[in-house]
């Protein structure tokens, strides 16, 4: 066995102080294994040592909330019996490395948190960004992304529904793949993975392990450099066949009473699943390593431990249970085998051959793990740029530069490759504000998004927190659906500058702020750090997955315009704020100045009052306003539909007015305009009427038509012509 | 000149496709089928007569393009 | 009715097609395990979509071998009506109970959207409920659905009338840019000799629910049930 | 023993994962290249020493399931 040299103890991430308390835990040197334990334990990826202290700042509570973060994922109360579980969880550095595989475990990473809490999943959605797509590597990695996530996606047989595709130079070397599940299980018949009862078997089922992936979740908190494609070989391949059965197989299991426990082997495999189980109960842990089922001879203790091979769970069942369970798992043709046992030592000890390879305490070594107050500056605050000194262009020529751009154009290219129908019963497909479930047997449905808006986080990250949620809360409010709750994706640079950890913190505090107001609690989520290549972060992207509660599914509305002869009614405040707007960036060439300011009282009100009008069926089409502001919404509406609109803006500034980003904002189509209106000005909130529907021409102020059918051409083209 | 080029995985890495074909032939009554592994084959036309330089730009297509390195090896033979 | 969904390991779509047959025919069928080797009495029987054994190797070449394949096989050549939708039309191929073979998409991407078809015979207990000729709206979802067979077997496919449905665009033409995966002849599915047996990559269990957008799935089960009952 | 198997389309075809690389070739600028065809390389370790049984039974395993001969031929190869 090596010797522990300060080279060893740094390349496994800890810090010379880190390593004095693992000596002090220990009360001798750690032999490899050990310290490969620690290694893993302590990293960024599993101890959020970090960001802990400013997580726990979120707000995760509410009254339909069973189960915050902590857990494998969230669970929050549907009603009727039924619980959503769900989160969403980074695979951004193997991405990069390997882009098919990468993105394809981080989803079959994300199912099996999902699945391992009894939920079957219902839905997926993928968040994800790359770099400048004229970069030599960007449409290479957007390929295999999307390949992987549709091929392990698709076979297994879960719908993905929706997600966000962006680009920006600060991707180049740190793509971005958010992955998201969620899943749906009886209130009674939850899993958790808080082990107890000492003597219990400890089960272990899947594939087999093998060499993959060792030191996958050290990799994963570690910054780039441009070497970083040497680390390739701990790259892991996925089995989407097995996932399937695996889902099968403990579902099947969990519709019994011999599980006691629970817990995917996810990052840091065997190592972080026994110890978190174990940790959780106060319980101790001894695991023979020959009984671990391998796919390769010789491997050592230390590969045993620290493999990230897939497609693994560990389990604690009720003793005298096993057969029940070997009979289910064999069934499926998976792996099942007993290798441990509960123990009341509080250790974690591991045999391997009749010997102790490895004994270490569990309690203090997680109590121990390191916590961090990194030292933080808030960010500058930027000018607010005015609307009379931005350029005017035709408003045509605009719009088609924003919908026929990278950023702008549809993501049809991306989606169809998913399966988005599987399991019956996607109500509203991807293409649309949120995406709609329906829950399976009944008419109610979940509604699912993720958003977050880079550009407006960098340019002041607590605008910015704020905005991610609120536009996430708004998304769900566009389809009909109560907001019942968040999963966040904190995708950062490098936490040791301070500049870096203060956009994270101001981030969360906007975040929390937001979530607050909106009564949309933190339920589950992760975090990726040092993003970073060469000293160059990217854009500060805290991508917010969320889901809301919809009762009856025929009640919502989708974003196309459902007939002609239509009123338009814009709810919100008319444009103004160009400030790091589409347009200021796409058709004047300026990224700058201070995002649109959100306010959170206005969103609230506006958006109850929208979806109270959806809900009691006087609007037959509805969009936020989001990205691009109010004309490209309306673009969107009427590609959707192939049915055109007139609309009419007035003001100083058109090009604010039509592209401002303000937020708290939706356009409504409606049959009765005089009725939403009124009912506008009793609730107190901005409305007024934008237009008609009708024809099949874009107008504005009546005039400069461009048929629909030009616009769909060039919102179709992009992706396509890019990925040719 | 003809180009064959064999693409396997590397040792270590996880063959779901040759783990399955193993399952499938057991279950078809084959006994004594240890290991499957599943690769590609790939058999290029390619004008470059000089076997030096032809064997240099096949390289350089496994490398861009026919192999993923990161996961697989390949091995080249040239013919005629 | 009474009939049976047969389920694979990696099958996915089972559940699908069996909550649209309920919904139309009002007839739940029965979900019958790969590994079973006998099959009850049936009228019809389901091959599902899905990705069975991962579609590793080729897509159905692992499941035409499962055991309840050859009691498939030996129902179908008494006249017990199948149906292998993608998938399923990609087993009952590998199983020689239809001819040809589904190879990789043409542009070598998954793809799931709804496509146009044409309906080419409505002479079949599958297509008795639509017009031939009638252009009909229905999901796709397929990495291997670009149909291939020998000249021979098309021609004589399209002598025998045993065309179920083609890509098509509005007007019902075969159009090359209508064909979303390179199929031969722009074909979506066949029949067999007798026309008991179709295979077809399109979904129609995906589209038998206004709610889901649309009901053009509907008619097969609907013929299927007034033809069986 | 070791038994390697090539799985090839038949001639007449079209085969468009190859199709599909000859394409990204060009695009990634290589120039001269033909045809282009993709197949199967599927190595098996098989219990069976006897060489004559090994092939017959392997030949077997490809006509019920490494291949579909409709389309595919293939190739076996014994060693060791
Ligand atoms: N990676 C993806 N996977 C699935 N759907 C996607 C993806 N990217 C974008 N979409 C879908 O495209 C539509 C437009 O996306 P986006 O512009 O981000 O929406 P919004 O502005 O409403 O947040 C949404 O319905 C979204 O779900
Ligand atoms: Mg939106």
């Amino acid at each position: 066995m090596p010797a522990i040299t300060p080279e060893i103890v740094a390349e496994h991430g800890l810090s010379p102080a880190e390593y004095e308390r693992v000596l002090a835990i220990m009360g001798r040197e750690p032999n490899i294994t050990e310290l490969g334990i620690f290694s893993v334990m302590w990293s960024e990826h599993c101890s959020y040592k970090s960001s802990k202290k400013w997580l726990k700042t979120l707000p995760t509570t509410a009254p339909w909330v069973i189960c915050g973060p902590g857990e494998n994922a969230g669970v929050v109360d549907i009603g009727d019996g039924q619980a959503a579980i769900f989160k969403m969880e980074s695979h951004n550095h193997p991405s990069f490395i390997e882009p098919y595989q990468g993105a394809a475990t981080g989803v079959g990473g994300i199912l099996r948190d999902v699945f391992t809490m009894g939920a079957r999943p219902v839905a997926n959605l993928n968040a994800l960004r790359f770099g400048a797509p004229e970069h030599a590597k960007t449409r290479h990695l957007v390929a295999g992304v999307v390949a992987g996530i549709g091929g392990y996606g698709n076979c297994v047989g879960v719908p993905t529904v929706g997600g966000e595709v962006e680009f920006h130079p600060s991707y180049n070397g740190n793509i971005l793949v958010n992955a998201m599940t969620i899943g749906i299980a009886d209130t009674d018949n939850i899993f958790y993975s808080e082990a107890s009862g000492v003597g219990n078997p400890v089960v272990y089922v899947g594939s087999k392990t093998g060499r993959d992936g060792i030191h996958g979740a050290t990799m994963a908190s570690a910054e780039f450099s441009e070497d970083s494609e040497e680390k390739r070989p701990t790259v892991q391949v996925g089995d989407p066949f097995t996932e399937k059965l695996l889902i099968e197989a403990c579902l099947e299991l969990m519709a019994t009473d011999a599980i006691v426990a629970i817990q995917d082997m996810g990052a840091a495999g065997l190592t972080s699943s026994s110890f978190e189980m174990a940790s959780k109960g106060g319980l101790g842990v001894e695991i023979d390593l020959d009984a671990v089922p391998v796919r390769e001879t010789g491997m050592t203790p230390y590969e045993i431990m620290l493999s990230e091979s897939q497609e693994r769970m560990l389990m604690v069942l009720e003793p005298g249970k096993e057969h029940i369970a070997k009979a289910v798992f064999d069934k499926w043709e998976l792996d099942f085998s007993i290798i441990g046992r509960l123990t009341d030592t509080g250790r974690m000890v591991l045999t391997m051959g009749g010997a102790t390879v490895a004994d270490l305490p569990i309690d203090p070594l997680a109590q121990a793990a390191p916590e961090y107050d990194r030292p933080w500056t808030p960010g500058e605050k930027l000018p607010e740029v005015a609307a009379a000194d931005v350029p005017e262009r035709p408003w045509g020529e605009a719009l088609l530069t924003l919908i026929g751009g990278p950023q702008g154009s549809s993501r049809r290219w991306v989606w169809e490759q998913y399966d988005h129908m599987v399991m019956g019963d996607t109500v509203g497909r991807p293409g649309g504000d949120a995406a709609l479930v329906r829950i399976h047997g009944t008419k109610k449905g979940l509604a699912a998004t993720s958003d977050v808006t880079p550009r407006y986080v960098a340019a002041d990250a607590h605008q910015g927190g704020r905005q991610a949620v609120a536009e996430a809360w708004r998304n769900l409010t566009a389809v009909g659906a109560t907001p019942l709750a968040i999963t966040d994706n904190m995708n950062f640079g490098n936490p040791e500058r301070p500049a870096i950890m203060g956009q994270f913190v101001e981030a969360i505090k906007g975040m929390g702020e937001a979530c607050i107001a909106l009564d949309f609690p933190v339920v589950s989520g992760n975090v990726s750090l040092y993003n970073e290549t060469n000293g160059e972060a990217i854009l500060p992207t805290p991508t917010i997955g969320a889901i809301g509660l919809m009762p009856d599914v025929e009640q919502s509305v989708g974003i196309g315009f459902a007939a002609p002869d239509q009123a338009l009614v814009l709810i919100g405040a008319e444009g103004s704020w160009l400030g790091q707007s589409w347009y200021l960036a796409q058709v004047a060439g300026r990224a700058e100045g201070a995002p649109p300011p959100v306010d959170l009282a206005a969103e609230r009100r506006n958006g109850d009052f929208v979806r109270g009008l959806i809900r009691a069926g006087q609007v037959s089409a509805c969009h936020d306003v989001s990205d691009g502001g109010l004309l490209v919404a309306v673009a969107e509406m009427a590609m959707a539909s192939g049915i055109g609109a007139d609309v009419s803006v007035a003001g100083p500034h058109l090009h604010a007015a039509l592209f401002g980003e303000d937020q708290a904002r939706y356009v409504v189509a409606t049959a009765d305009a005089e009725a939403v209106l009124a009912a506008a000005a009793k609730a107190g909130v901005a409305a007024r009427r934008l237009g008609a529907t009708g024809g099949d021409a874009l107008a504005v102020n009546g005039a400069d038509e461009i048929s629909v059918a030009a616009l769909k051409k060039a919102h179709e083209s992009w992706f396509p012509a890019y990925m040719a | 000149m003809k180009a064959k080029v064999h693409v396997t995985l590397k040792q270590g890495v996880l063959d779901p496709q040759g783990k399955a074909v193993q399952h499938a032939l057991a279950a078809l009554g084959f006994t004594g089928v240890g290991d499957v592994r599943q690769g590609k084959f790939i058999e290029l036309d390619i004008a470059e007569a000089d076997p030096a330089k032809a064997k240099a730009q096949v390289e350089e297509m496994c490398r861009k393009l026919l192999a993923n390195t990161v996961i697989e090896n390949y091995a080249i033979d040239l013919e005629g | 009715m009474k009939a049976a969904v047969i389920v694979f390991p990696g099958s996915n779509c089972d559940r699908d097609v069996a909550v649209a047959l309920k919904r139309v025919t009002g007839h739940a069928p029965r979900m019958i395990w790969h590994r079973d080797t006998a099959l009850p009495a049936l009228d019809l029987i389901v091959v599902p979509g899905g990705f069975s054994y991962g579609d590793y190797l080729r897509s159905g070449a692992m499941a035409a071998h499962s055991p309840i394949m050859a009691a498939v096989t030996a129902q179908a050549a008494k006249g017990v009506r199948v149906l292998g939708i993608c998938n399923g039309f990609q087993i009952l191929t590998e199983a020689g109970l239809l001819p040809g073979v589904l190879m990789r998409n043409q542009g070598l991407s998954f793809i799931c959207r709804d496509v146009l078809l044409k309906v080419e015979t409505s002479a079949s207990d599958f297509t008795a409920g639509y017009n031939a000729g009638q252009v009909v709206r229905i999901p796709v979802a397929h990495g291997d659905g670009n149909y291939f067979a020998e000249p021979a077997v098309l021609d004589r496919l399209e002598d025998e009338d045993r065309v179920a449905f083609r890509y098509c665009d509005e007007g019902g033409a075969p159009l090359e840019a209508a064909n979303p995966n390179g199929s031969r002849r722009n074909i979506a599915g066949i029949l067999n000799e007798t026309r008991t047996v179709l295979g077809m990559m399109p979904h129609p269990e995906r589209l038998a629910d206004p709610l889901l957008g649309g009901t053009d799935g509907a008619p097969m089960f609907r013929a299927l049930a007034a033809a069986l009952s």
